[in-house]
């Protein structure tokens, strides 16, 4: 995928040139509307969520891994734990509050994660590439994957690159299982969220449908329905309805290039 | 009272031996590099490394031969690089001479509060249905008593021989004040059998009293507290000096190639001879541009009637 | 969102009803006496009240009738005296009208933090040969799956209706911050279906952020906030006033007389109309003798590069 | 029990008045050599530690179960969470740190308690006398007496009143086990400190034997081994070496007096 996608003025707007980091951004803020709290790694879902504050949704609240909630940071953060994000945060908490009491006890409303390999529905792999004691790539691992999986009522997953190695029939290792694959490898421990409803990649947004397996809903704009099923490692189910996703509006660039990332830390 | 006041070299040496249990803590903020450091000067050997992120300390201390094993649950340069040393000793190729025991951030946490706690094992909502089951025997499940047919995953105590941490302040009785991001100091402090801290400034015994509820762990956890400054860099410490992004973004090319990382080891870490020659290869005014603009907090009232 | 501030009438109107599980808690500092009080104005029926330390607002709440049932680990009016609401309750002889449910401090503690952890029970090293064990059935007993022969007691997680709990000050969206001796609050915040907080006073949002890890609760886990100059009366509020250990003292008289303690709870709460009218009662200059000499925290620095 | 001891003048300290309350305390205090950390409520341990403090023992530190470490009060605190105890405090640790992490995590020495009961194995009752659904007597019920019985390396009881109706052959209710009576009934529960090794009434001083039978190992002035076996419930063992407690010293009785509770608030 090249980093810039060419589009052509279509209606009223006059939709300019916009990066895929651009395109992601706008997108997964879209999908927020009406969300509380989002529990987010830095990068792609910063600039959603700072994003959909300056839309949207005004009260939309970012949690941090570190235990910053309500932050404030005078300059966009490099880190999920930068200092920027306790200069005037509302609240720092401890980790075993964060982990046990805010992401167990069910307050996120919307995890957000990233993935190595995501399979049809929705587990994770963010552990290995090729065998666990012998891999071909080794990756960070969980983090907090796991918790947020389990633990979020919700999760959105952006893929930047969307391939048959990322959307894979069978992960090589399962970090973070969907539901899904939790009851059924472990029919007795409860469940508590829905796992991953939406997933937004380069080439479009795939929904879970109401048996969780995720399904393609929206392709962005030049995109084809074949070329999705191509770079993908099951064979997809295409939801009623598919629309072509709406792009970037002129105001959503500009709040994410003028007002949010003007150095392009994350708008690569 | 025991003395508690080490320098880095002594505390190292009584402290920390050959083959032990070492929890490096500090999540991005705090991260005890001074220390790691001189655990790779006194060319200690066969160390289980304990960190919930294993990060650039966890590449010098590998590629420096310190670590046989390494208990984690996120490993790598935050978003802007991997751990080639790591990789190395990790992946189909490597020597191999690397031991993986996986967890996810919890997982490892409330190892820790277990181990902190006195209590055999701590519940978790994590693993089912997770490979990590398949590959860690740690994680093992239990019937809830309560209800029926309900279990959880649960994870063992884990007690460390000795937690290394840093902190921004202390006194000399070792009572341990940190703000900002606290990260999973106090727990491994707790369920440590040594507890060593590194620290930003040894302060009046006044300072840590006008505010109790800051003092993250009591002195009688601490065995040695070492006055260090910028002990944390590259990671920073909140109000002292910001972190070190860029040397964050240089690592990568350093671990790649294995000969420029055994240089920078040698250069940096042994020539360098301790901490104080460390900082002064970073150079005067060095930390000019990380030293952060003042935001005071607003005093509290710990006063009583007299 | 969703405003939070609320009268002490509304807060308790809106949020607790007949027959709910309600924890007012605060160890021996920031008791929610204020509160407790508006619960008897307002006349809520079958409460189980769940509180570590059952005091004289247990005794206040059990003489006016609002409580079916306790859950509790120590019930006492510290070392000055007896409940006798609670125990005419409870004894022999007595209408036994009160249902108890008793364990020991971390018992009930470890409750809320399983309940605030989404976790099915927490593990203890308590109860092995206590008869605590005999009377309730919520101590069970667990084998640790990582020895051999090895079991543990637990405790069920505990999810309130609704947590009732004072603080020091909190901002207009419910951070709450608090210093001193800090009790199960956070604990039992986070474990309850609804928070209310009572606060000394509501400050600028920059004063909380100007030291964020010090708020304890954050603001998403608070429904209602409640402004209540001295509502811990006559507990105390570290560094607003002390406690009232003359009125703890005079309580057992009080108590012990059961027409005596009906004719202070019509005075002191129905009759004083609300917690202003109580303030008024105790008279202009009375917590002049409580005023605490101050002792100020020593700032820290949140301070960052910008 | 008269609240005062009349003595009568033995050897070159002349043995002045002191009030059982100074007894207990004093010779708690001697108990307390060569500890380090004690957990303890207010009242007679709190003058203990203190007078320890000022004598023998300058190092020795009390942890409040309030989760005040290192306190030093501007003047003697009236409950176990004053707001004196904050005010300069090295420490106040929250809730779950000081039970889950210094009680259960085995950092005390000695916890001290009370009882309205005890046995000759040293479990306590505090809960009721009487049956437990309809008590005689409420008392005020474990509080955190179960878990410094469990969790410290020993405890120390002090028990004002000794008799009958206190020093129990059987107790009406064990709210805090000992560790013997702990492996009885659970014997897979691991049990971690010793239990009661000594109780200090206001007739003398049991010391545990190596069974953890509390054995009388010395009587206060002016009390026999008789007036003991009387006031106690079970048979009472005596250990070899029998000693009268040495009174009060002058300078215990002037430390205990004038400086550390001079307005007299636990000296009753």
């Amino acid at each position: 995928m090249t980093s810039v996608v060419e589009t052509t003025t279509t209606g009223p707007d006059p939709t300019p040139y916009y990066t895929v980091s651009e395109l992601l951004a706008a997108v997964s803020c879209r999908y927020l509307q009406g969300k509380r709290r989002v529990f987010a790694g830095i990068g792609l879902p910063t600039l959603a969520v700072a994003l959909a504050q300056k839309s949207t949704s005004p009260d939309i609240e970012q949690v941090y891994e570190s235990g910053v909630c309500g932050a404030h940071p005078p300059k966009l953060p490099e880190t999920i734990a930068d200092a920027s994000l306790a200069t005037g945060a509302e609240t720092i908490l401890t980790m075993p509050v964060l982990f046990g009491y805010v992401l167990q006890g069910g307050w996120i409303d919307v995890g957000f994660l990233g993935a190595a390999q995501i399979d049809k529905f929705g587990s994770l792999n963010t552990s290995v590439i090729g065998p666990w004691d012998s891999p071909t790539v080794r990756l960070p691992g969980s983090g907090g994957a796991a918790e947020v999986m389990v633990n979020s009522r919700e999760v959105f997953v952006v893929m930047r690159r969307h391939n048959k190695t990322s959307f894979v029939r069978e992960l090589d290792f399962c970090t973070s299982p969907s539901p899904a694959a939790a009851r059924r490898a472990d029919p007795k421990v409860p469940t508590h969220g829905a796992g991953v409803t939406t997933v937004i990649s380069e080439l479009g947004v795939f929904k879970a449908n109401a048996a969780g397996e995720l399904c393609l809903a929206s392709v962005h704009e030049g995109v084809t329905v074949d070329q999705v099923r191509e770079q993908t490692g099951w064979p997809i189910k295409v939801m009623d309805g598919l629309t072509v996703t709406p792009p970037p509006t002129g105001e959503e660039l500009r709040l994410l290039r003028d007002d949010i990332d003007p150095g392009r830390v994350y708008l690569r | 009272m025991a003395e508690k006041l080490f320098s880095l070299k002594d505390a190292i040496g009584t402290f920390v031996s050959d083959d032990d249990v070492v929890a490096l803590e500090g999540f991005t903020h705090l991260i005890p590099f001074a220390a790691g450091h001189e655990i790779i000067r006194q060319g200690v050997k066969g160390l289980t490394l304990v960190r919930m992120t294993p990060d650039i300390i966890a590449d010098q201390l590998v590629a420096a031969g310190c670590v046989n094993r390494m208990v984690f649950a996120f490993t790598g340069n935050s978003s802007v690089g991997s751990l080639y040393a790591v990789r190395r000793a990790v992946e189909a190729g490597g020597a191999g001479e690397l031991e993986l025991e996986e967890y996810s951030h919890y997982g490892l946490l409330a190892r820790y509060q277990a181990g902190a706690a006195g209590i055999p094992f701590m519940p978790v909502r994590s693993y089912a249905g997770s490979d990590l089951v398949k590959i860690n025997p740690q994680l093992k499940k239990v019937a809830s008593p309560f209800e029926e047919d309900v279990e959880t995953y649960v994870v063992p105590a884990l007690n460390p021989d000795v937690a290394i941490i840093h902190a921004q302040r202390a006194d000399r009785q070792g009572n341990i004040q940190s703000w900002g991001i606290l990260g999973p100091q106090q727990e491994v402090a707790f369920a440590s059998k040594r507890t060593i801290v590194l620290v930003e400034e040894i302060v009046d015994d006044d300072v840590i009293r006008s505010d109790p509820n800051r003092t993250l762990i009591p002195g009688f956890v601490v065995d040695a507290v070492v006055e260090c400054r910028y002990g944390a860099h590259p990671s920073f410490a909140q109000g002292y000096y910001d972190r070190d992004n860029d040397f964050y973004r240089s690592w990568s090319a350093i671990s790649k190639d294995p000969d420029r990382l055994e240089s920078w080891i040698q250069e940096w870490i042994h020539d360098a001879g301790d901490h104080r020659g460390y900082l002064s290869k970073l150079g005067d005014g060095f930390f000019d541009r990380l030293t952060p603009v003042p935001r005071l907090s607003t005093p509290v009232n710990y006063g009583s009637v007299l």
